[in-house]
């Protein structure tokens, strides 16, 4: 997909749906929106029905303040892919499941709860899914400190 | 034919008594070398490592009653053959009420078979 | 004593009577579960209701150890993703950082990388086939088809010096190039690999207790298969057209011919005749790129080993032996990644497990896992 | 099993189809009936066939211990290391300066000689410069860089400096600054040049002319005066330096720099002979009689011009005697005037902050080239750029705007590309067209030799390009005695290589007089012989270690006269930069850590003691139940000290031995082997 | 109690000692042909310790027979990087191991957390935190031939060991440890 | 005979044919590894013994020396004398083998059903070894073998039953005896029921499901160790040795009826043949899922075990 056909794209799928900014420039490749996260569900119901037929990959990033949930989209009808990203704050982390709309969401979505802490409402079973049961703590948060977590020495 | 009967028994005991001896006597040497530790982990049932999920002992729905129905039947009726096995060279008449049988329960089979009891999976 | 009374479940039966279950762990330490996988199974006599999976036993936190190394450290870690198939991770990861810090790479170093990645697909898929026929008993298949992967290692031995954790493609390129005489070897080789593909398709998938073990078993409609974000042979036996090499094309693929190969019942005979049969699709690229290669460079040229991509992000994906893998890159402008995150394959297609097993026996079970090929380095990460 | 095809034909070469249906139709059933019945038979024999085939066949395992599995030579196993130099411990580069020297030799092979050495054309040790300066051993470094390159106060302001694109520390952050430090040996030799330079014994009484005093003909000079034979050099200026004095400008190279090394070289014993013109005031053939052997090395001495409508019209300069007059009568007339340099190369840039410095009131630099392909060197540009040149790439001349005879300006032609696919010069132009008002025109398209007046009366003839032909790197031309170097053999070429060339023709020299072949045992010097890292063009990567920064004067102010640009290190900042030198390819352990920083695991632990000017190393240990075998230590090892062992990591019973201190990991007398002795056929694969 | 570990006492000194040592060395034989592995494969060295099963470097020749089920098995495996939610599992399977009976740590995953000592929140950092080790490999992974090379070090190890408890025979040979040096 | 004589015969037999079964075993299992590396391009045991030929020996000696574990949850009496009952039949299965013409050890006039019915008796022992570890995978492999073993009980049964007819006699002895060279394509279906059956009976490969190494890990001796699980081994290649002589014995009249001691020594190849097949079948093949083990028993053998009881009674007439 070349940078115009992505623009083309975005700018046809942001119009479509004023709920989605366009977020990022394309110079690392794939078209970047974002929605408030109130509106993730319904949105995200939107854009499957626009031909996302697919959930490539549920992750997020700790930014500090927020958590940034990253959400893939491909579509094989339109042969394209774009992110869909909502903010999620931290003391507050929650956001909408997806399960319903891609099975695909099942077990992402509870990594992503099992790593960062993120609650899905509305996931049908969202439990521990790589780490114990009994595991305290969230580690791929960024305060996230463990006696077990032995840092590197570093000599750069 | 009491006594033969009953060397037969004895020639099947003798065979059992040695070769439980036999068994018995590398079993004894088991217990007599092999170091005991036992632990409280190591009497527990192998189940890769974790606990023990299920009760073992609860029902196993196999379809297992439908088969050994089958086979006492056919196997019954097997050794009925057998018993007539040897009487059976150049007799024809005997030879026909045989495979009137066999065919009885070849008709048994397919019936079986029509029937859906053979279908393991449902 | 572990036996507890809660563990005999009493569940409702379809027919409103009430049926005892069986609860059975498959794994962490079974050989059918391809690492340590464990599978709580909850059987009725011989059928599985409920298959329920549980992963993590191989969770080592490579995400997070990402975040404290170098860029050019995290690529022995992506090694260790998927261990059967090291050069895709490798590749996937190298493929953000380019994309990140705008690094273009050598024309050979590309044509290097899809042959090791085409070999490493043999490899894989020899191993994936080979274990899943293991499941079914069929052990001498498996040391067939590891003789294959065996060969191949060989050659990826000669390339860069290690069997398992290469460690060769790197950003800006790839570590060595080829050894003299390597090329022709590999040429060799694939013309080897096409009769012995013959061979193992005669032996196992020819084989009437094969047939009639993996025929209609786990199968996985196409609709499921791309709601449940299933990719590469697991999805495309269920009649997805859909590879990245050819739906998304990146390094020099579009110069290659060769065909997807789509199964049509997605059933787990299907996943594992894809296989075999993208082996011999692997072979004709292999041969292709072989012919195209020229000599050049392998690697950018003065490309500093302390990268220090401007912030940003990255998503790239390559089409491994499991399906999509993706490497996504998040950069705050220091020497290390900010967040690295793997979609890996192996995770998304081990999902549909409970769907596919529920229903079939216990030994269906164990074809099923087999034919969704997980790795659980990759799984679990 | 479908099989879909959704390829563009049109980007596929010769398609070789292959057909995937392998030997059996699986995705069909088995037929009903009997007929499947067999067939289902049939599957089961095949299988039963295939397996008695291969057990027949022989088993592909290795039959241990006779056989053994063959590694790769780039196996990444166990690692050692040779040598751990610290401070106290110098192992392989001790001693004076001429004993090092004695090193190359060795060194001389390809995988041995390190990447700066291998790639200067005149193989420079930079590595040994690096190492001496580092040990404060100023003088020696110097004598040690001289011996290569006999002008190091020169061309540590000039050269190009190959050597540096070859350094291996690029891969790491930057190269090391060779060519500052030349300068800096040079600047610090001051001190002892009254006790160290000495007229060397003159021991052969054959007399050798040189006949042109550039760098190729002053190094012939230096190699032949060490070997014993006196030495004329003829210069048809009235002093010597040639290219040097007249081509490079002050602001760059200043004159006494030149003129102190000149000076050197005459207190060895360089007889300088300035003002006479062989040609015209001395026929050649007069000096052929006269001495034992002559070297032309008489440099290129016409600026090429371009025949354009206009070109001889009053305003329109050649860059050399442009140049020569701006270095030498102190202006050429441009004070206010605006200037167009035609051209892109380094001359180009030279004339172009030359007319700036004579006070030009706007100088303009017009080429064919687009930027990213200026032949000029990137720094160059860019410090011209600094300086307020204006660059209008991308235009190619197409005819001089003449009032009144004199220049008014130029009208370009905006070009498309300049070269073909296969690379070959072939400028495409538009129909664009631009005028450029210009009262100076400086034409900086290249040199030619001017040789037709110094041949005439000989047996030499010259090419069609007016240069002399040699032999090979052999350096003789058609008349025996009579040798050649420089620019008049290569065409336009750079000062290093003018270099190389003098003493190529200075060996020739003394084998001839010698009566040795001239050829035998010389190996074609291979250069480059590493390849050169340009740094790649990269969006977002900055190093993350500098190296020292030159200091530059500020743009503004030092394009208003010929003061030097560049300042030059301070001995403190020489010291450093000269430690930062990796000092490859010596297979010592310089304890440069490049292998702890580098390995993921952090399986190289190192204690060390790191300031400006010394490593030392006091602890260094590697553990081998951390290391993942990535093999990335071993990659970045500049020296090739830490290498993979030939065994397989083996077996231990208790895990602290598998840490090594650094003693152990010191090369044994003997070249120890690891555990293979009681390994049966395992370890001791190699 | 069994018998042996009653009369030892008795063998040990004067002829009985002959008798012992006889009698250890066709037991340390027999066990150190026999060593059937457990294949505790959970990673990356799981791959090689299957190839040194199959065809080209065949365990089987040296007696070696992996077998899933820790029941039949004398030497465990440990092949691969060991969790924190593994290790519990690892535990129990190697309780459950019939004496007498080694531990092979293969990979520096389990000789000591190898590359994922550092900067990780689940990883054990090397099997002999929770279980008794006799030989470690280094590698990651492995060679199959370092792991063939374990098994030739665990039968020394097997060597020296007595039926009569506490007593030990004399170690014939040096144990090994690896060295940095060596030539190419 | 008296009782104390026949006591002491059936002890001497007893005690020949334990080792009869453990030496099988010591070389069966050798053969077994050593074919099956033949097959997998390996060589197999090498390092114990000229070509690995005490591999076994030092396996049993390892095995004896093992820890006995019980498991504390387990059945323990019925899970010590388990073994036993897998053991004693095997071992009483090879005194009805027809060594000679006209002669078994035990003599008795239906050797057949002894053979048949004798080792019909180890699945009581397997089922009862399965269910008293209270162990899952063990308690379903015992499960299996119970089902699969009374499933191809019946074919084998009648294929050795049309031999009967033929011979006319229950002995086996005097089937050998009766042996002639028509017989082979006449009991051709015959001795193919019977030797898939017997590898059924075994519990081998590819009808080893009781103890899949895939599905089960080790199946109904999951718990068991060192010794007591290598009396299961023992029996099962006691149980494979028994099958394939009885095997030669019956459907090859020993070795083709030939006299003496070139009868014997063929007798014994073809046993040995017998062996090997069932070794190379069980590397060759997949494993069969439970219920396309059962459709097999009863849809494919059982009609062919019928139609060779057919085939016998048209020729049976005429003899």
């Amino acid at each position: 997909m070349t940078p115009d056909e992505m623009a083309a794209l975005l700018e046809r799928i942001t119009a479509h749906n004023p709920r989605l900014h366009p977020l990022f420039s394309l110079e690392f490749g794939d078209a970047v929106v974002g929605v408030e996260r109130a509106e993730l569900f319904a949105t995200a119901a939107d854009l499957r029905d626009a031909g996302f037929d697919r959930l490539g990959m549920v992750t997020a990033v700790d930014r500090d303040e927020v958590f940034v949930l990253v959400y893939r989209l491909h579509s094989r009808s339109l042969s394209a892919a774009i992110f869909l990203k909502t903010l999620v704050p931290r003391d507050d982390a929650w956001v909408a499941s997806l399960v319903e709309l891609w099975p695909a969401a099942l077990w992402q979505e509870r990594e992503v709860f099992d790593l960062f802490g993120i609650h899905f409402e509305g996931h049908p079973d969202l439990r521990r899914i790589l780490l114990p049961d009994d595991f305290v703590g969230h580690p791929l948060r960024k305060d996230y400190d463990d006696p077990r977590l032995i840092r590197r020495p570093d000599y750069i | 034919m009491t006594g033969v009967l009953g060397a037969t028994v004895w020639f099947v005991i003798g065979l059992v008594a040695a070769a439980t001896a036999f068994i018995g006597v590398v079993f004894a040497a088991n217990a007599l070398l092999s170091p005991r530790r036992p632990t409280r982990e190591k009497g527990e049932p192998f189940e890769c490592g974790m606990d023990q999920a299920g009760l073992p002992w609860s029902a196993q729905r196999m379809r297992f009653s439908t088969v050994a129905m089958l086979f006492v039947l056919f196997d019954a009726e097997a050794v009925l053959l057998f018993a007539v096995a040897s009487r059976l060279h150049g007799n024809l008449l005997a030879l026909i009420e045989v495979a009137a049988f066999v065919c009885f329960l070849g008709l048994g089979l397919a019936y079986a078979w029509r029937k859906g009891a053979l279908e393991w999976r449902s | 004593m572990a036996v507890s009374v809660e563990s005999r479940n009493l569940v409702s039966a379809p027919d409103g009577g009430s049926r005892e279950e069986l609860v059975v762990n498959v794994g962490p330490s079974h050989p059918s579960t391809h690492g340590v996988g464990r599978v709580i199974v909850h059987l009725d006599g011989d059928i599985v209701v409920k298959a329920e999976p549980v992963i993590g036993y191989l969770h080592r936190g490579i995400e997070k150890m990402a975040e404290n190394r170098t860029y050019l450290q995290v690529v022995p870690l992506t090694d260790r993703l998927d261990y059967v198939g090291s050069m895709y991770a490798n590749w996937a990861y190298c493929r953000a950082v380019e994309r990140l810090a705008g690094i273009a790479v050598p024309e050979r170093a590309e044509y290097l990388r899809v042959i090791v990645c085409e070999l490493q697909r043999i490899a894989s898929h020899m191993m994936g086939i080979g274990a899943s026929a293991a499941d079914t008993g069929a052990f001498t298949f498996f040391i067939y088809a590891f003789d294959q992967r065996e060969r191949i290692i060989e050659l990826f031995e000669r390339l860069c010096g290690a069997r398992l954790t290469y460690n060769y493609v790197r950003p800006g390129g790839v570590s060595f190039d080829a050894p003299q005489g390597w090329t022709q070897d590999v040429l060799a080789f694939t013309k080897a690999f096409r009769a012995a593909a013959a061979d193992l398709d005669r032996l196992f998938f020819g084989n009437v207790i094969a047939r009639g073990r993996m025929k209609g078993i786990g199968v996985l409609s196409a609709d499921d298969a791309v709601a449940w974000g299933a990719s590469g042979p697991t999805a495309r036996a269920s009649g997805v057209n859909w590879d990245l090499r050819k739906h998304d094309p990146y390094s020099v693929y579009p110069r290659m011919d060769f065909d997807v190969v789509v199964g049509e019942r997605g059933d787990a005979y299907d996943r594992g005749r894809c296989r075999l049969l993208e082996c011999v699709e692997s072979c004709r690229i292999i041969d292709q790129a072989i012919s195209q290669m020229h000599p050049g460079p392998v690697r950018t040229e003065g490309l500093p080993r302390l990268l220090q991509p401007r912030p940003g992000e990255a998503y790239d994906h390559i089409e491994s032996a499991r399906g999509s893998l993706g490497v996504y890159l998040v950069s705050d402008g220091s020497v290390r990644p900010y967040r690295m995150h793997v979609r890996s394959p192996a995770f998304c297609n081990l999902a549909l497990l409970p769907l596919l097993a529920e229903g079939h026996t216990l030994s269906d079970l164990v074809v099923v896992l087999g034919s969704l090929d997980p790795v659980f380095g990759e799984v679990d990460r | 099993m479908a099989v879909t095809r959704q390829q563009d034909k049109a980007t596929v070469p010769d398609r070789t189809p292959t057909s995937v249906r392998l030997a059996i139709s699986a995705t069909d059933d088995f037929s009903p009936g009997l007929k499947g019945f067999a067939e289902r038979v049939r599957s089961l024999v095949v299988g039963l066939g295939i397996t008695a085939r291969r057990s027949v066949s022989r088993p592909v395992t290795l039959k241990y211990p006779a056989e053994k599995v063959e590694l790769s030579p780039r196996w990444r196993g166990a690692l050692r290391l040779t040598g751990v130099l610290g401070r106290e411990d110098v192992a392989l580069i001790e001693g004076p300066a001429s004993d090092y020297n004695g090193l190359i030799d060795d060194l001389y092979r390809h995988d041995r000689l390190p990447p700066c050495v291998g790639n200067c054309p005149a193989n420079v040790d930079a590595r040994g410069q690096s190492f001496l300066l580092a040990d404060d051993r100023a003088a020696e470094a110097y004598e040690l860089v001289r011996a290569r390159n006999i002008l190091p106060g020169v061309l540590g302001r000039i050269c190009h400096h190959p050597c540096e694109s070859a350094c291996k520390r690029t891969y790491y952050d930057e190269p090391i600054a060779i060519r500052p430090l030349h300068r800096v040996a040079f600047e610090r030799y001051a001190e002892h040049r009254a006790e160290r330079v000495a007229p060397l014994p003159v021991t052969r009484e054959e007399r050798i002319a040189i006949i042109g005093s550039g760098p190729s003909g002053l190094a012939a000079a230096f190699d032949l005066m060490h070997a014993g034979f006196e030495v004329h050099v003829y210069e048809k200026e009235h002093a010597a330096g040639g290219a040097l004095l007249s081509g490079v400008p002050a602001y760059r190279l200043p004159r006494d720099v030149l003129a102190t090394e000149i000076a050197d070289l005459q207190t060895m014993g360089m007889k300088l002979l300035t003002g006479v013109r062989i040609g015209t005031d001395v026929p050649i053939d007069h000096l052929i009689g006269e001495y034992d052997a002559v070297l032309i090395a008489a440099g290129l001495q016409v600026s090429r011009m371009l025949p354009v409508p206009g070109s001889d019209a009053q305003g329109i300069w050649g860059a050399l005697d442009f140049l020569k007059a701006g270095n030498w009568k102190g202006g050429c007339g441009v004070k206010g005037r605006r200037v167009l340099v035609i051209g892109g190369g380094n001359v180009a840039v030279d004339c172009a902050r030359v007319a700036l410095r004579c006070g030009a009131a706007q100088v303009t630099l017009s080429s064919l080239e687009s930027m990213d392909e200026l032949p000029a060197h990137p720094w160059e540009i860019e410090e011209a750029l600094d300086e307020g040149v204006i660059a209008m790439c991308s235009y190619g001349p197409k005819e001089v705007l003449v009032e009144n005879g004199r220049v008014a300006g130029m009208r370009l032609q905006s070009c498309l590309s300049v070269f073909d696919a296969q690379g070959r010069f072939a400028p495409v132009f538009a129909e664009e067209f631009t005028d450029v008002p210009a009262d100076v025109i400086v034409f900086a398209i290249g040199q030619a030799p001017q040789l037709a007046e110094l041949v005439s009366g000989s047996d030499l003839v010259l090419t069609e390009r007016g240069l002399l032909p040699v032999d090979g790197a052999l350096m003789t031309t058609q008349v025996p005695g009579v040798f050649a170097c420089g620019e008049v053999v290569t065409g336009p070429g750079s000062a290093i290589a003018s270099v190389a060339s003098g003493h190529e023709a200075a060996t020739s020299i003394i084998r001839y007089l010698d009566g040795r072949s001239l050829s035998e045992g010389r190996v074609y010097r291979p250069v480059p012989v590493y390849p050169r890292y340009q740094p790649a063009t990269l969006t977002g990567v900055e190093p993350a270690r500098r190296r020292t920064v030159m200091p530059m004067a500020k743009g503004a102010d030092r394009a208003r006269d010929f003061r030097q640009v560049e300042l030059g290190f301070t001995h403190l900042e020489g010291l450093a930069e000269a430690a930062r030198c990796l000092r490859c390819a010596s297979e010592v352990c310089v304890g440069c850590t490049f292998c702890a920083r580098t390995c993921p695991d952090y399986a190289i632990t190192v204690e060390r003691i790191d300031d400006p000017g010394h490593r030392s190393v006091t602890r260094y240990d590697l553990d081998l139940s951390k290391c993942c075998f990535c093999g990335l230590c071993a990659e970045q090892c500049p020296t090739g000290a830490l290498r993979h062992t030939g065994q397989y990591e083996l077996s231990f019973y208790h895990r602290d031995f598998a840490v090594f201190d650094r003693h152990e990991m010191v090369r044994s007398p003997e070249g120890s082997r690891a555990t293979g002795a009681d390994c049966r056929g395992c370890g001791d694969a190699r | 109690m069994a018998l042996v570990d009653r009369i030892s006492g008795a063998l040990d000194s004067g002829p009985g000692g002959v008798i012992l040592t006889s009698v250890d060395a066709l037991i340390n034989w027999a066990r150190g042909q026999s060593l059937w592995a457990f294949p505790m494969g959970t990673a990356c060295c799981a791959m090689e310790l299957i190839a040194a099963s199959f065809s080209k470097f065949d365990f089987d020749r040296m007696g070696t027979f992996p077998r899933p089920d820790p029941r039949h098995t004398d030497v465990m495996i440990l092949a691969g990087t060991i969790t924190e939610k593994m290790r519990p599992a690892v535990r129990r399977l190697y309780e459950q191991m019939p004496d007498p009976k080694w531990v092979v740590a293969m990979g520096n995953c389990t000789v000591s957390g190898g590359i994922f000592y550092y900067d990780t929140y689940s990883v054990v950092r090397g099997a002999d935190e929770f279980l008794p080790v006799d030989v470690y490999v280094a590698g990651c992974p492995p060679r199959p031939e370092s792991l063939q090379d374990a098994i030739i070090q665990l039968r020394r190890l097997v060597a020296e060991e007595s039926i009569a408890p506490g007593r030990r025979h004399e170690q014939t040979t040096t144990l090994p440890r690896p060295k940095a040096g060596g030539d190419r | 005979m008296s009782a104390a004589a026949s006591f002491g015969w059936g002890a001497l037999y007893g005690l020949g044919a334990s080792l009869v079964i453990a030496v099988a075993a010591l070389f069966g299992v050798w053969a077994e590894r050593k074919v099956a590396a033949r097959i997998q391009m390996r060589y197999g045991p090498l390092e114990a013994g000229p070509f690995g030929l005490l591999q076994t020996l030092a396996d049993t000696i390892k095995l004896v020396l093992k820890e006995d574990v019980t498991p504390n949850s387990a059945d323990v009496p019925v899970f010590r004398i388990m073994p036993f009952l897998v053991f004693v039949p095997c071992a009483a299965a090879l005194v009805v083998v027809p060594f000679a013409a006209g002669w078994t050890p035990f003599g008795i006039e239906a050797g057949a059903l002894f053979f048949l019915a004798v080792p019909g008796m180890s699945v009581l022992g397997i089922l009862l070894a399965g269910w008293s570890s209270r162990n899952t995978y063990a308690s379903i492999g015992g499960v299996r073998a119970a089902a699969q073993m009374v499933s191809y009980e019946l074919p084998r049964s009648l294929s050795v039953l049309a031999l009967c007819l033929l011979a006319g006699s229950l002995d086996p002895g005097v089937i050998r005896a009766e042996w002639s060279w028509w017989w082979l394509p006449l009991m051709a279906i015959g001795f193919v029921v019977y030797f898939i059956a017997s590898i059924a009976e075994l519990n081998r490969g590819p009808f080893d499901l009781p103890e899949a190494e895939s599905e089960l890990v080790a199946g109904y001796f999951a718990d068991y160790s060192g010794i007591r699980w290598a009396i299961f081994m023992m029996a099962e290649y006691g149980g494979l040795v028994a099958a394939s002589l009885f095997g030669a014995g019956v459907f090859f009249g020993g070795g083709f009826g030939l006299p003496g001691p070139v009868g014997a020594v063929v007798f014994v190849a073809l046993a040995v043949a017998m062996t090997i097949c069932m070794v190379w079948a069980k590397w060759t093949f997949p494993r069969l899922r439970p219920d396309q083990l059962m459709s097999f028993a009863w849809k494919v053998l059982t009609p062919m075990a019928l139609g060779q009881l057919a085939l016998v009674g048209l020729v049976l007439p005429w003899l």
